[in-house]
């Protein structure tokens, strides 16, 4: 974990809306695993003030690059869509647990829906590097919402739309309950995208009896664990849990879903 | 150069503070900033019980500002003693125990229990809390019970006790009298401001206590006033704090009068703000020829 | 849909005005904004003898926000019937003449001296002023003070009353009850909060009174909670204000259980913000259903 | 007067740290007159959260632009340096009063310091183009603090810097005192620059009994007149003036010289 000066190596639209944005890594940092997030100070003038989070969507050890993909919607995001190429920001990163990686035999379903496709692709690509076959399930309610992702070599990609303008008709989990279940004996569910969808997603792994990941989302003021101020209800001892340090990625059995 | 600021019958190593809440215990930071060069490290208040915490969202950004809701979120005093102590123990800086409760017996069973611990440097005071058997009113809007409490936990210890004052009163300096006839040995202001946000798409409150604690730029100019007229009152020291993010922000508060500084949300802003904040006044001091911090006192 | 706003026995247009000190008489913004379609125009406080303003200079930056002294400087009532009114005659928009003063017949002489004039649709009386007759401390802190005051110049007109709070106090839910004790028509809250500001290069205070009165952006939150706390305590209308930039910061207000709202910083940033933010509430409303004001209550 | 937005049509450094920027006019809009100022708001963030004020320094009816020079100093210079060419920035203008022409037979005196540039330079041309001669005389520290001006057709551009690394050696009102005044019977002084200089520029003007007109400055907030922020101390029945309105150009008898 470190605060540090980055370069914005590249950056460009992915879909409407939506921006991927690479920076320079330090050398002397450790790698960040997928699930895991960063923080940026987007300028040096108190407004916007706090740090914003996003989750890494890929990195690069051999390049020292690592990437994220952000929506255009307020005035942080505003600010760092017109942030040129090698102008700096300053970033804290990593932060927050990651995903738990599949037993060898498990087929790994990924569910990314909105502002959730950055750590999802990211665990996609690193699974599929590393032997397994995920299927990448992206929900969007529009074509225009679906960016044009590249290609996995074991894994595969599906997109669902709600008015069917490309792939499958329906949310991504409608998807999933498509499929023949059967030929699925030992799947592990990963999740990141909107409540709606994450809570969904809970409820296919319980039905269907397999562990299940959701990445959650909170208000962030330190993105550390210092300030109490990211906690969710969760189910256990203690009632409450913080994303940016137990989190962002939990068992989607101890969320307590409202 | 000598940075140091008596408080009672010993000194800090240096005026720049992290603020209760925002720092967590300092383990958090720990990797982030160097917390040996801290001046002091304001623990999250303690309550003689666990506390969860408030409802949940807890934070809204307002501009060059947030407001928090956390509440009282801690472990209690016996997790405290077994958690979190023995890290504390390791921390070379002064540890101030913040210190929060909804009767006076709770303020004074905290520091009761928690008193033989040599890791504790002092007891800042939160007294934005509200006194439930006087109505509710926060506790720190009152002088006749600021005085009172001050005066109860002045016998317990022979530590310092700070008391913080919350900026939400008509007449700060009349409180921080109170406190200092209460026996106080040092000031802390300003807490948070009270404010709140509404959700104009879900027409309700942003977070579910409706309104909470503003901190942040937005609230320096409040807590730099509110030092001003504190220090001409009181005799003891003020530690000035509310919106500090530079240094620049900092010597405002030393030159209103402040004799020590803590820094709160600047903290999630940049997390090394401290050491950065310690340097800038170190700069400012060698440029203007001071030798001391009393020498930011008195040029109006 | 009705977005008249009630005020005693008359109406205003509708919830938009522009705020006491920072509009001048409204001729300085008759080329850059639509007169016409104010809710109410309140004009800089009028005290009885003609006040050349504080030293300078009066204005500073602050993070989201602006320090100002201006202080009371005005023409006097004598130059405000011969040099302001003609003007005032000529708008369409209700005006709302700002009152102020050092003491209690100052204020009273104000009211009686002008009350004749057509131009002039209610009052609004700044209690944020010290009471030379009291120590110095401000109408606004003293329920006692405000019913007071606001009964003598309730007899004195049969215009409308709308006093003008100070957040600057322990408990503003006080202060309105006070005022609606009084007779008062309605409350504006809130005035500008006590902030200061210290230039390092100098080592004075930014501004020579030392401390000023914070606007903008930054008190927000505050004027909303404000406007949240003072609406569940009193039945006559809230015009809420303090920090209101855009349509979305004025529909927080009247959620919060505003029935009206004043934009004042706000229009340097943004000389037509007023015909903006009408045109937002108005969207507003028609994307929710709202028929009239009122309905923005009552979801919380 | 109005508050439009306008394009950014260009943007270059002039000296160490000054900038001149053109921007686009309305057609339908009075052109400003040399003195006249517009104000800027910098950013849609509430941080800086003030307009703020630049003197034009060039105005082109025909290709409908206004330009203004404007000193690196804080947040607001800052943000505008970054704007890139067909960007917009909303301007309100034109602001305040204007130089008072000269006679006749008289010979204008310019003295530009720092950020006084841009009026005096827009004056200048202005008088050089209606058969003046006006005599401009730039002052800063060093040589790097001059900028390099498009010469006069009439009228002469004496630089001075107090270490004499360019022109004259000395401030501007030295050199103002070192020309053969015998040949000056009818002079008039324009000043916009730091106090002291303008100070100076009142006392020589009081001494050589010529007109004398200084362009000031004061912390604005509305810039329309309607807050009484940026008020001067005056001579006179009233007190104070205001900078936006009666201002920024004033007969420098009737300033309060501290
Ligand atoms: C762990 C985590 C990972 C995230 N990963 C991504 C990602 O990969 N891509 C992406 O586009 N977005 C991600 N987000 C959301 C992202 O932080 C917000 O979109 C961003 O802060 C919006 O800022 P803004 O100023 O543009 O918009 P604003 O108008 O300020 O905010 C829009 C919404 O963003 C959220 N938000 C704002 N500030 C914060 C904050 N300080 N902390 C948390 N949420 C905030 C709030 O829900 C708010 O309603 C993530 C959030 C979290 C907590
Ligand atoms: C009538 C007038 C004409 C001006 N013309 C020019 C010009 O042609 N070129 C130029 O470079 N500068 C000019 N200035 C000064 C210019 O307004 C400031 O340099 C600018 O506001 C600095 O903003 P900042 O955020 O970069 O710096 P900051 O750090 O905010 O301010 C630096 C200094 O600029 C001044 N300033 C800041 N805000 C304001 C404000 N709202 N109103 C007035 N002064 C302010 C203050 O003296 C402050 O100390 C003029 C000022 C006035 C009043
Ligand atoms: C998230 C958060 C939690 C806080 N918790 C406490 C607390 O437990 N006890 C306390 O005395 N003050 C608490 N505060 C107040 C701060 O210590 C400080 O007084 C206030 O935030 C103003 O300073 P700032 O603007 O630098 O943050 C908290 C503030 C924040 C932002
Ligand atoms: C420059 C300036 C002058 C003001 N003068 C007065 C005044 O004469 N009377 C008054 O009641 N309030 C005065 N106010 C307070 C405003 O009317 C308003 O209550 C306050 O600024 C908060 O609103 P805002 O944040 O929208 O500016 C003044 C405010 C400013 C900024
Ligand atoms: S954001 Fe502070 S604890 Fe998570
Ligand atoms: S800036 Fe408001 S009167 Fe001049």
């Amino acid at each position: 974990m470190k605060n540090f000066g980055s370069s914005i190596l590249n950056q460009k639209e992915i879909a409407i809306g939506y921006r991927e944005m690479t920076i320079s890594w330090p050398q002397s940092l450790e790698a960040p695993l997928p699930g895991q997030f960063l923080t940026v100070k987007v300028t040096e003038n108190p407004a916007p003030l706090l740090r914003r989070p996003f989750a890494l969507s890929g990195f690069d050890r051999e390049k020292n690059t690592a990437s994220l993909i952000y929506q255009l919607r307020g005035p942080a995001t505003r600010l760092m869509a017109t942030l040129e190429i090698n102008s700096s920001i300053e970033v804290l990163s990593p932060l927050g647990n990651n995903f738990t990686l599949p037993e060898k035999d498990e087929t790994p379903l990924l569910v990314a829906g909105g502002i959730g496709l950055g750590p999802v692709l990211y665990l996609a690509r690193e699974l599929d590097k590393n032997g397994f076959s995920p299927r990448l399930v992206v929900g969007g309610r529009t074509e225009s919402f679906l960016p044009d992702l590249s290609n996995l070599k074991n894994g595969s990609i599906h997109y669902c739309s709600d008015d069917g303008s490309a792939g499958f008709r329906g949310t991504a989990v409608d998807y999933l309950k498509s499929l023949d279940w059967k030929e699925l004996p030992s799947a592990r569910l990963y999740s990141c995208g909107p409540q709606g969808m994450l809570n969904a997603c809970h409820n296919l792994a319980l039905e269907k009896n397999i562990p299940s990941e959701v990445s959650m989302e909170q208000m962030m003021a330190c993105g550390v664990g210092a300030c109490m101020g990211c906690a969710i209800e969760v189910i256990g001892p203690e009632q409450y849990a913080r994303v940016c340090k137990e989190g962002p990625v939990f068992d989607s059995r101890r969320i307590k879903w409202t | 150069m000598d940075l140091t600021v008596k408080i009672r019958n010993k000194t800090l190593p240096n005026p720049v503070g992290v603020a209760s809440g925002t720092f967590g215990y300092g383990e958090e930071y720990a990797q982030l900033t160097d917390l040996s060069a801290l001046g002091a490290l304001y623990t999250k208040a303690l309550t003689v019980e666990p506390r969860p915490g408030n409802a949940l969202p807890r934070l809204v950004e307002t501009p060059a500002g947030m407001i928090n809701s956390i509440g009282l979120a801690n472990v209690g005093v016996e997790r405290f003693l077994t958690e979190k102590i023995p890290y504390l123990e390791t921390l070379t800086c002064p540890v101030i125990l913040n210190v929060a409760g909804s009767t006076e017996e709770e303020y004074a069973s905290v520091i009761s229990r928690v008193d033989s611990q040599n890791a504790i440097w002092a007891y800042e005071v939160n007294i934005s809390c509200p006194n439930v058997k006087h109505g509710g009113m926060a506790f720190g809007t009152d002088p006749v019970q600021v005085e009172r409490l001050t005066k109860t936990l002045r016998k317990l210890t022979d530590k310092a006790i700070i008391m913080k004052l919350t900026p939400n009163v008509t007449d700060i300096a009349l409180i921080a009298q109170a406190a200092e006839a209460g026996g106080a040995d040092a000031i802390s202001c300003i807490n948070t401001v009270m404010g709140m946000v509404v959700d104009i798409n879900s027409r309700k409150p942003a977070i579910p206590a409706i309104s909470g604690g503003l901190s942040g730029p937005a609230i320096r100019p409040v807590g730099v006033a509110a030092v001003w007229r504190v220090s001409r009152v009181v005799t003891i020291p003020v530690i000035g704090l509310g919106g500090i993010l530079t240094w620049e922000d900092a010597v405002q508060y030393l030159l209103a009068g402040a004799d020590a500084i803590q820094i709160g949300t600047g903290n999630f802003v940049t997390p090394d703000a401290s050491v950065k904040v310690l340097n800038g006044i170190i700069s400012y001091m060698k440029e203007a020829g001071f030798q001391k911090i009393e020498d930011f006192h008195g040029h109006f």
